[in-house]
């Protein structure tokens, strides 16, 4: 029957990071913060991140919503912990064009490791949107950082 | 399989599809329902027969679209029991009528300590234009509560309703609590403050008879979409001695009577209200669209929900971990449900029915007031037309069963803080 | 008989069809257009298989919609050559566009003894909302008048347009002269004075290649009817980062982020401008219009109706007794073509026209404060796109002279104060 | 061909009435005076009317547009001169059935005389408005004279 369907979303990862979300918290001294919200579900994502020296020194998440975006924040904060800001922006551009069903570079869906698997709701169209919050809100933070 | 009443479910082409593999069950109505292939047929038909811009010309397809536009102005007037087609403006939809309302009849009627009283179960919609005027106007806003069942609690009306309110605006039916609020005793408690009423019929007029002057409303608005017809129409009736009162809030085209180089007048009601081209194909379409639904008959149209409601209501309730919002009293309760299961977030719930081929939405349904009211953040909602089934309404059931089996054992007690 | 540029003629079924026993030769199309064969089917294909509402929901069906409805706005973007599709939004239509365009903006803009620039030709829609903004600000309203050939008098616009100009509000094309106004280069006039140039792109968007880029406009306004689409849908386009602090002026529905009790705040544009349910199947089927438009390339549209106009305008000069208005040079003359016979009144003349099959407009063509600016009080108007054939041009030749005779000999030199 | 049918709408008697209008102009004294625009076309019709002891003692118009307005406007003042105000407001009543493709009574067929021909408009319903103009102004005159 169709719900067979749901494993291809809610994948073990997923499920895992949906209920055991990583660096889930408010971080401290944050060198940029945003949040987002998607209006229609309600789905709400802060992201904060301490940029030392280019790199993403530390990265954490709060908010609410359902299964795809919360563990797509965790999964988010996991890959970008430690990469230098260029590399961060790239990834989540990769990660921007996975979920839209396009292809990306061997290199960047190896570095974007578990996270790569919420690819899988490109065959979701109603859902891309929620897994895409967390990462429009790190590009949104990243995109200021380095322009100031 | 059963085909809906009076076999209508045949009528619409777009039900017999699969979605992700599965026969589609389409309980998506309240946001917007189907099209019958006699109104299709009439869209079609006036492109390829009649169209042409009504009122304004003296050629042979332009009075027939004008004809036509008119005709369905009358249907409009009879399914409602306006008192005539001048009461009857076409609008996009029940947003636009009930913007209208405010932004012109409203800014001029309300002033500075004045009162709004609207109630915690309305659509965004009926809030956000109230809003407005109230900024503008100095006044204030005031909400009616809910009672512990999800109906509006009649004995707060009359506490909110004083001799400052000038304007009292609720929905007819609720499209979260699947209530009917009772306008017509509203409409009594504000005339007898000398403030007027406004009805937002957008639930309403599709599933149940509306008699506007036996409600004897002010004023009353209402979408074409979500009764058969096509998107881009919708109605705003007046009293007739108010839309006479009533500026238009926009101005151009055939609205106007004489335009001379630094002033303009307008059109007597209802046109005076209608700038520019309106939607002739929709306003004609929606005609037929009332053809159909007097044909099935608005009374069978409630039964026949009222059926499915008892039927799906008790069982629905009756799973494990679910809350059920509005009343609990199948009788009390239209074709809408609001319902979440515990520990699941809606989407993640909405999603696994769509799996199942069931489309029923999630979010906060453009009730983010009744959210707040009700301390959750989104829900489920499923909601009947008369072309669904009890088979459907069992595939709605058991897909909820599944779902919530799935999240408990396939993988997850998967997180949400909702 | 040919078949109009491409043949496109067969994809029009209304055209194929008799009126008062006669071949129909609509020429009513600056009123409204006729639609293809491929719009129609869009629009069913939508209803029978992907309808329901936008933006709201999680499931399948929602999906298709609102994806299908924000292609179409990429693809009036890409018509227009407009930046982005947030530069896009929906309307009911033309009037539509220029109401929200004056009441929102222009209110906010247009101070105490500012002034507000239009011309002698524009149509009501055009007229009547700045005529609006004028009075609520006591702004002055000017107008630009025309040359003795019915062109613009840039001269004068020159006088008109000065440092106390805040909006210059012009048509690209008249719906009466037949003549395409230099928008460019009053943009840049309206620039140079720190005013914002408003273009009226109702009669040149189905006709010519539109670049609001190139324009450099800050808003254009323009209606999916007159170009292939259906009615109930219109676009309002507006430079990004002035849509971004311009106001919407419809609250409710799914323009909204946040609602609070007593407060909203809303999404970001196009989508805050577009209030409740929009016409979904009309922006689709706009879509598919412009599909249409593209295939058949608006260069070769523009030539096509150009050859036209060649072939007629000489001919209709030459008619013994007709005022034809607007240049005579057909270089400079679109496909709308508004005259009157000596002696005889528009609808007497329109009426003869029906019956010989040619549906042609008498009236005003709201332009009333151009009836003024000419002396008279009506025009009849021919106008065509390109499915309209020469020969069809000959059968008007033909019944204008026929009709001439019978008003003439028939029985009479009928009266008229014209 | 298509223009043959015109006679049907052109009558002699229609044209000739357009041509040479009955009881164009303002008269003396009048009782009452309404003027009605179609505002589609511009037709223009102001009637006046002077009522004696319940009866049409004089009764004209002015104003302009096609010929079917002017000519339906000349036959009515015709007709209704002399009536008394009941019976006027029976006849205008009968010409509105007639020209709407209504049947009436052959009594007021008489009494309409020339202007009943005027009912031939209701084969072209892009010019009813233009007939009942007049007619119309002339109903609201003689309702307002009746309830004053
Ligand atoms: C109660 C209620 N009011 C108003 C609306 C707005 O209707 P529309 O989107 O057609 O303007 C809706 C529908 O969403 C509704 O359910
Ligand atoms: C120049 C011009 N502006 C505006 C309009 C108004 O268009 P709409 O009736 O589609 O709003 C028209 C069409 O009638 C027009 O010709």
């Amino acid at each position: 029957m169709g719900l067979a369907k749901l494993n291809e979303l809610y994948k073990t990862v997923i499920i895992d990071n949906a209920n055991y979300p990583r660096h889930k918290g408010q971080i401290a001294d944050p060198t940029g913060e945003m949040q987002l919200k998607n209006p229609t579900c309600g789905d709400l994502i802060k992201v904060s991140v301490k940029v030392d020296d280019g790199k993403i020194a530390d990265v954490g998440f709060t908010g609410s919503g359902c299964t795809i975006s919360q563990a797509s924040a965790s999964l988010m904060t996991t890959v970008l912990m430690g990469k230098d800001v260029k590399t961060a922006r790239r990834l989540i551009l990769a990660f921007s064009k996975l979920i839209s069903g396009g292809d990306i570079d061997d290199e960047d869906e190896e570095l974007l490791g578990d996270a790569a698997i919420v690819g899988s709701v490109a065959e979701f169209p109603t859902r891309i949107k929620c897994a895409a919050l967390a990462w429009h809100a790190m590009d949104e933070v990243l995109d200021k950082t380095q322009k100031s | 399989m059963s085909k809906g009443l009076n076999d209508s479910r045949t009528d619409f082409p777009i039900l017999d599809q699969e979605v992700n593999g599965e026969p589609l069950v389409y309980l998506d109505n309240a946001a917007t329902t189907q099209k019958p292939v006699s109104v299709l047929q009439t869209i079609m038909h006036y492109y390829e027969h009649d169209n042409a811009n009504v009122h304004r010309g003296v050629h042979t397809l332009a009075e027939r679209a004008t004809e036509q536009f008119e005709a369905a102005r009358d249907k409009v007037a009879a399914f409602i029991n306006a008192p005539s087609r001048k009461t009857i403006v076409y609008t996009r939809s029940t947003t636009e009528s009930l913007n209208w309302i405010a932004s012109s009849f409203g800014n001029a009627m309300v002033n500075e300590g004045d009162e709004i009283v609207i109630s915690e179960l309305e659509h965004h919609s009926n809030v956000v234009p109230w809003q407005q005027v109230a900024k503008n106007q100095h006044a204030t806003l005031k909400y009616i509560g809910l009672t512990a069942d999800g109906e509006l609690d009649m004995d707060d009306a009359r506490k909110q309703i004083t001799d400052k309110t000038k304007i009292v605006a609720i929905a007819h039916a609720s499209n979260v609590m699947g209530v009917v609020n009772p306008i017509k005793e509203l409409a009594q408690l504000a005339h007898a403050h000398n403030a007027y009423m406004v009805a937002d019929g957008a639930q309403s007029t599709p599933h149940l008879k509306v008699d506007v002057q036996d409600l004897d409303v002010d004023f009353y608005a209402f979408s074409g979409h979500k009764m058969l017809a096509p998107t881009g129409i919708g109605i705003l009736y007046g009293k007739p001695e108010i839309l006479d009162e009533m500026e238009p809030t926009q101005f151009g085209g055939e609205m106007i009577n004489e335009v001379h180089e630094q002033a303009a007048d307008w059109k007597e009601s209802p046109w005076k209200f209608e700038a520019g081209t309106p939607n002739i194909s929709g306003a004609i379409a929606l005609g037929s669209a009332i053809d159909y639904l007097n044909n099935l008959g608005m009374d069978n149209i409630s039964a026949y929900e009222q059926e499915l409601v008892d039927y799906t209501l008790p069982k629905l309730t009756q799973i494990d971990g679910i809350t059920v919002y509005g009343p609990h009293d199948p009788a009390k309760h239209t074709g809408v449900l609001s319902f979440n299961l515990e520990g699941l977030h809606p989407h993640d719930v909405a999603t696994g029915l769509d799996m199942d081929g069931i489309a029923v939405r999630a979010g906060h349904h453009c009730a983010q007031p009744l959210m707040e009211y009700l301390s959750c953040e989104a829900t489920c909602r499923a909601s009947f037309y008369f072309y669904n089934t009890k088979e459907e309404a069992d595939r709605l059931l058991d897909a909820l069963n599944e779902v919530k089996e799935f999240f408990a054992n396939g993988t997850s007690k998967a997180e949400r803080t909702v």
